[in-house]
């Protein structure tokens, strides 16, 4: 095989890093590079630790999806001074000595975009339940804030009535709703919007228990997993943003081993986030593994 | 002579640095009271613990009622055998109650398979009673005292189908009057043809009931002779190798500066709290040098005292006072301070550190003497200070730094009574002192103690066994039921005036209980 | 930990009832009647049968595990590994019945499913034991081991991505009710008892008491100490396969990440409800207990919409008052 | 745990060097030894002296917590609160300092962040302390709360936000080195030789043990226990505020959720090292080695590429696997 690439990811039991893992193995036999792939389990100073081993290792070049926005800069420093190109996927990293070429989408555009959303579902206003994820984590705080921020530009009459975390899980995402919904059934939201598919699903399934299979509640989700992909095209739940996993790590593999082989520059992309609804379905990065 | 039940031959066993048995062996015949006498040390628990399956042995023949016991075998087989054993250090679960201790793993079922509660307590009950023990079999074991565990034991064994029950030490924290109940039950035994094996250090108790014995010396056997036309001196003889003088009398070095004062301690009783019994106004003066025995039936109160004075546990009111200065009776790091030590009746539970080695167990409340540059252990004072002791005391050791729960009991007590000498104090109680000790150190104890005293040090006594308490002790302060009956200077006291001092008036079990208001 | 014997019971009952006694036996129980009054004067809904049901459901998937988790605990083990047993034989059992059609064998495939996943837990709960035993390696090591053992092979499994897509029969056991009290519950409520009856009534109960008690005398009292320990691993590993597939059952999907962190709630619910982690005291009822004060506090939080930082702090503290509000009254019984 | 009285070595040492019974005594060493050379053996570079220094310093910072686990889990405790313990205590410093402008210290704002985090995690100890003793609450129970309370209490703080923009100063203490040796790796040396020194030649560490050991037979020796008890939780809570210092200037930025789910590993590290959570029998030099082989796993295997599912299944297998041939090698040394 050919040049040595280290991908560090930041938890790949996330089924967002799964995706991106099963896109960057197929791009990989592609482009006739040789893989090692390593996963951060949530933790800063372990992909630290990795991002090191990858310079003993020899790795002609470096992916990672940071697990924080800051505290890797100092390891990716040391990286780049060894002159190996690094390139990040998913999340930025700031504070860094020299810019780093990044692929991804912007989380805080991804908050917007769900915001958008309710404000187009619910032109006349809506009474929202937010679910966000791990508290702490980079991408719950950025997707809170840039839903959060659209909600309050919206106006008064978009109101959030429960504003919670379920940890990124489905488990969670199920009971936080189960008792937020039961605690206003007098007077029920019109939407639940979760910062992953995970909890949106379990959401899903909280509202069937508590108002039924027939309840308007609307469900919003984010990341595109081919679950609720199924389940956009039935209808069952509103919408889902998208950041294209397989797109990102793609593009980021490419402009790395162009950069290696062919010495042209690392140039950062940007990533729409987009809104997948039944309207767009065929849009969407996944949907060939919806059955 | 008949056929033997159990025959052991060249028993070998061996422990990391310490050949414990070098090829012992022994006979046992039905319905026989059979005595292992040894010091400490000898390898008589190591012996019993290989018969009773809780330890493989390295080489040897064991035979039971003809048929050839295998090494691989596990405590359960030897007891489907009819092998009982009673330990010499307690193996009850101190969370469950006597009942469930005394029927582990054979509790009576009923017809549907689950366990049939009433039975088992109305059973226990009944084994308890035929014991004289007065306890109610609900009672959590943990609020026992040593010596009620030791008759959980015994009755736990009754409760099985044996056909030789091993007794390791039973008696060694029994006062008189339990062990006559004891020795008793053993004559009921001996006459249903069970056999017994019987280790203590008490060798009157030897000639009181046994038919012959068996002597054990530095893990080798000795010999077996009957009992009738042996005398003690003659078992000493055998076990140590040499004669034993035993000091009878001594001088008194008694001053009239008064040492410890205890005035007015009172307690009520506190159900489910262990040494619990009711104390009502105890006073006690000792005096410098002087040696004062507490005696008293078990649950008299004479270690719920002991530890009140030494801080160990709370009194409703009362004073007590060393050197004429009060001492606050919070903790026993005050007594320690105001120069109290203690010696505490439950030496596993209470006193050693099991896995730890024999020096810091000897050590520990001394550190503070022991230290150099306020913070650090000198390790040199604490050696020669554990070589000091163990030349003293003979405590047979490998070497100091081996764990305290691998030496034979009667080692381990003299390591926690080297601990307490150690501290130099100047208010000595040791409770139940010589307990599992043989008779060769025993004296050396006595003689420990009377330097002590010589010292100036006030000692107080608590033994269940008289004549000890009366070979001992200038004057006795006698027990009953949490209250002070009188106190005789050792030269008037008898056993009969001390027994009836202790006993007048009490009512059945001998003591008035009020326990398991739990329920 | 200092104060062993006082906080506990003989594992025997009073003969008379009395109320005062047994909310001083159970004072968490008492500690979370507070609790629930004061949820209930500040959010209405807090009370209400749905709620309940919600929490009861809630409750229910760990609470199974953990009443398992109590017999480890009682012999003075701990089991680490039960959140990845959970997911990984929940997993399994989904993998195979979607694999190979779950709609062929006639609508009950579920039960193809529920079996597998217990099967799969109690094999893992075998292998814990029997390494724990034959090996002589602390049950936190072990059970650590196969905490990453399990989560890694179910990540292998279906390379990370959730099962799903359940017909109906399976959904029943997650979502289905009898005479409204959902099946988890009930599962829930069928466990415990049993496990009671086995602890307060059976020879092998108080084996597991006796050898967390004192391992030694339980040896010398002829019980086999390796049996009964392996025994309680295999306990404990067959539950969290029940609980997987119920937890699946409910979700819709087996999720690789499931039970994730789940260990330290079910420990919890063990030690909250009274049974001490040096083994051989406690009991199933306390379990109980503690379990539903972990999932009444996580609702009653959402509920009354708490920020979720702040949950976290007031979760902490109510955890702590609780146990120490018990100790307090069994302290104070002590004393009259 | 069925052989907690016989099976283990009194906490002080032969008094002649030997190697073959060092070994036998720590077999856990030998293990890794034979690790590093199946590491080195697949993979070149596993031995430079880069990557050596790479694995010390991914060590010390959970290294220097184990060490003050050791303490706790001697005395029978535990601490769960350890990885919020490090995030607070590193947000607040942090918080501090940029807060109030750095660099005006002239420099030395590290200082004060330093002593900041110091002093946070000695507080909470002492506040886990306290509530252990005066409320005879267990210690799981405590540091529990301790853990999710803290771990509260660092989100509320900055809201979630990691808190970054470190001086050099700062900065050094992280990742600066002094004759090549990287800073936290000398913070590590002198933290676990200080507590060995302790543990084996002072009277507090002699109370350690002794608590530990029989907690009832320490205070009948005059040891006050509460004291003991309290100075442990000090002890770890410093140290985890230290720790929490050392990583955020390694990484840069003070994050919130730093530190989550390190409790496990840091007592697998101290487990792994032979202390018996039973508390009373242990030591610190085991608890390096086992940290050592956490961070030698973590690193050969990234090393060696195995696929990041498999590794965690190899994980645990080889920590299983250690731990079980250290007590295989301690029971030869007693049977010789
Ligand atoms: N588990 C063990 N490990 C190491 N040595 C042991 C162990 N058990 C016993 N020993 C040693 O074996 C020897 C015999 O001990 P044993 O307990 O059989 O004596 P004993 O005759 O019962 O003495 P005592 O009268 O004091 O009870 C002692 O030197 C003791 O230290
Ligand atoms: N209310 C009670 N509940 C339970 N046990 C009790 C109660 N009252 C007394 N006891 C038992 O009686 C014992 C009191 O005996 P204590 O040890 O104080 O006296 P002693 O004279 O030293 O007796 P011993 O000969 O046993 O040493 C306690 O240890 C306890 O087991
Ligand atoms: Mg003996
Ligand atoms: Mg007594």
């Amino acid at each position: 095989a050919g040049e040595k690439i280290v991908v560090s990811f930041q938890n790949m039991s996330e089924p967002f890093v799964i995706a991106m893992n099963r896109a960057l193995q197929d791009e990989a036999k592609k482009l006739d590079v040789s893989l090692i792939v390593v996963d951060a389990q949530s933790n800063s100073p372990k992909q630290s630790a990795d991002l090191a081993n990858a310079v003993v290792q020899g790795a002609k070049g470096v992916i990672v999806a940071p697990n924080d926005a800051k505290a890797l800069a100092p390891a990716i420093d040391d990286v780049q001074a060894e002159k190996i190109p690094v390139v990040t996927v998913d999340r930025r990293v700031e504070g860094t000595a020299r810019p780093v070429a990044h692929v991804g989408a912007d989380n805080v555009a991804g908050g917007r975009t769900m915001a958008a959303y309710v404000q187009t579902l619910f032109p006349n206003g809506a009474r929202i339940v937010h679910l966000s994820g791990q508290p702490g984590s980079s991408s719950a705080i950025d997707r809170a804030k840039g839903f959060r921020d659209g909600i309050t530009a919206a106006g008064a009459k978009y109101q959030i009535i429960a504003d919670q975390t379920a940890n990124w899980r489905r488990a969670e995402g199920l009971t936080v709703t189960e008792g937020i919904l039961t605690a206003n059934s007098a007077n029920p939201p019109d939407v639940v919007v979760a910062s992953n598919d995970d909890m949106a699903l379990g959401a899903l399934e909280a509202v069937r228990s508590v108002l039924g299979a027939k309840s308007k509640v609307q469900v919003i989700g984010f990341d595109a997993l081919p679950e609720t992909l199924d389940k956009v095209r039935k209808g069952e739940i509103a919408g889902t943003v998208e950041q294209s996993p397989s797109t990102q790590i793609r593009t980021a593999l490419n402009t790395l081993v162009d950069h290696i082989r062919k010495g042209t520059e690392l140039k950062s992309l940007a990533i729409e986030p987009t809104l997948i609804t039944r309207d767009n379905l065929d849009k969407a990065d996944r949907i060939a593994e919806v059955n | 002579m008949g056929q033997a039940i159990l025959r052991a031959a060249d028993i070998r066993k061996a422990f990391p640095g310490v050949v414990a048995l070098d090829g012992v062996r022994m006979e046992v015949e039905p319905g026989e009271v059979h005595a292992l006498l040894g010091e400490n040390g000898a390898g008589k628990s190591t012996f019993l613990k290989i018969l009773a399956g809780a330890q493989p042995c390295d080489g040897g023949e064991l035979l039971f009622a003809g048929e050839r016991l295998e090494p691989a075998e596990t405590p359960i087989d030897r007891q489907n055998r009819g092998i009982v054993t009673i330990y010499q250090e307690f193996n009850l679960l101190p969370a469950m109650t006597i009942a469930e201790n005394m029927y582990l793993g054979r509790e009576p079922l009923r017809g549907n398979g689950l366990i049939d509660w009433r039975r088992m307590y109305r059973d226990a009950r009944k084994v308890i009673d035929e014991l004289g023990l007065g306890l109610d079999p609900r009672t959590p074991v943990r609020v026992l005292s040593v010596a009620e565990q030791q008759m959980v034991e015994i009755s736990k064994a009754l409760t099985m189908n044996a056909r030789l029950i091993i007794m390791d030490e039973p008696t060694a924290a029994l006062s008189g009057k339990e062990v006559d109940k004891l020795h008793s039950i053993i004559r009921d035994l001996k006459a249903k043809g069970i056999a017994i094996i019987y280790v203590t250090h008490r060798l009157v108790e030897v000639t009181a009931v046994c038919d012959r014995f068996t002597v054990f010396r530095d893990g080798r056997y000795v010999a077996t002779r009957p009992v009738e036309g042996a005398t003690v001196e003659d078992m000493v003889r055998l076990m140590v190798g040499r004669d034993v003088e035993f000091q009878r009398r001594r001088e008194r070095y008694a001053r009239d500066h008064v040492m410890l004062e205890v005035r007015g301690v009172s307690r009520a009783g506190r159900p489910g709290e262990p040494h619990a019994t009711i104390l009502r106004d105890l006073s006690v003066q000792v005096r410098a040098g002087e040696i004062v025995g507490f005696a008293g039936l078990v649950g008299a109160g004479r270690t719920e005292l002991a530890r009140i004075i030494f801080g160990a546990d709370g009194c409703d009111s009362g004073l007590i006072a060393v050197d004429g200065k009060a001492v606050p009776l919070k903790s026993p790091g005050d007594a320690l301070a105001a120069g109290i030590a203690l010696v505490p009746e439950d030496r596993k539970q209470q006193g050693c550190f099991l896995p730890h080695s024999i020096r810091h167990n000897l050590s520990l409340p001394s550190l503070k003497r022991l230290s150099k540059w306020k913070f650090f252990v000198d390790e040199k004072a604490e050696r020669q200070l554990i070589e000091d002791y163990r030349r003293k005391f003979g405590i047979k050791m490998a070497n100091d730094e081996v764990a305290i729960g691998t030496l034979s009991g009667g080692n381990q007590q003299k390591v926690l009574l080297a601990r307490c000498m150690a501290l130099k104090p100047k208010v000595l109680i040791v409770d139940e002192p010589t307990r599992g000790i043989d008779v060769g150190a025993k004296a050396e104890v006595h003689q420990v103690l009377f330097e002590m005293a010589r010292a100036g040090v006030a000692v107080i006594v608590i033994s269940s066994e008289l004549p000890e308490v009366m070979a001992v002790a200038d004057r006795i302060v006698t027990f009953r039921e949490g209250r002070i009956t009188g106190s005789l200077d050792a030269d008037e006291a008898t056993e009969e005036r001390l027994m009836s001092l202790m006993a007048l008036g009490a009512g059945p079990g001998g003591t008035v209980r009020h326990i398991h208001a739990a329920h | 930990m200092t104060t062993v014997a006082l906080s506990n019971e003989p594992p025997n009952q009073p003969r008379k009832f009395d109320v005062v006694q047994f909310l001083e036996k159970y004072g968490v129980l008492l500690f979370l009647i507070l609790l629930c009054a004061g949820f209930a004067l500040h959010s209405p809904m807090f009370l209400s049968v749905r709620n309940i049901t919600n929490i009861l459901t809630e409750v229910s998937i760990y609470g199974i595990v953990a009443v398992g988790m109590t017999c480890v605990i009682l012999t003075g083990g701990v089991d680490l590994a039960v959140g990845s047993v959970l997911a990984f034989a929940a997993l399994v059992g989904a993998w195979v019945v979607t694999g190979i059609g779950m709609p062929n064998l006639g609508g009950m495939g579920f039960l193809l499913a529920l079996l597998i996943a217990c099967a799969v837990g109690t094999l893992t709960g075998y292998v814990h034991g029997k390494v724990i035993t034959l090996f002589s390696v602390p049950p936190f090591i072990v059970t650590l081991g196969g905490m990453t053992i399990w989560r890694g092979a179910t990540l292998v499994m279906n390379d990370g991505a959730p099962v799903a897509g359940f017909d109906a029969g399976y959904r029943w056991w997650g979502r289905g009710d009898v005479l409204g009290i959902p099946v988890p519950v009930l599962v829930l409520f069928a466990v415990a008892a049993a496990c009671y009856v086995v602890l307060r009534y059976t020879r092998f109960g108080r084996q597991i008491y006796a050898v967390g008690g004192n391992p030694e005398a339980a040896r010398l009292s002829g019980i086999n100490v390796n049996r009964v320990l392996v025994s309680v691993y295999v306990i404990v590993g067959f539950l969290a396969g029940l609980a997987g597939f119920l937890l699946s059952a409910r979700l819709g999907s087996a999720e690789a990440i499931a039970g994730t962190s789940y260990e330290l709630r079910i420990i919890a619910s063990v030690v909250i409800g009274g049974t001490s982690l040096f083994g051989g005291i406690g009991g199933v009822g306390g379990t109980v207990i503690g379990a539903l004060l972990i999932g009444v506090l996580l609702n009653g939080l959402v509920m009354m919409n708490v920020s979720p930082y702040y949950q976290q702090i007031v979760m902490g503290v109510i955890i702590v008052l609780a146990v120490a509000f018990d100790t307090y009254a069994k302290m104070r019984r002590g004393k009259r």
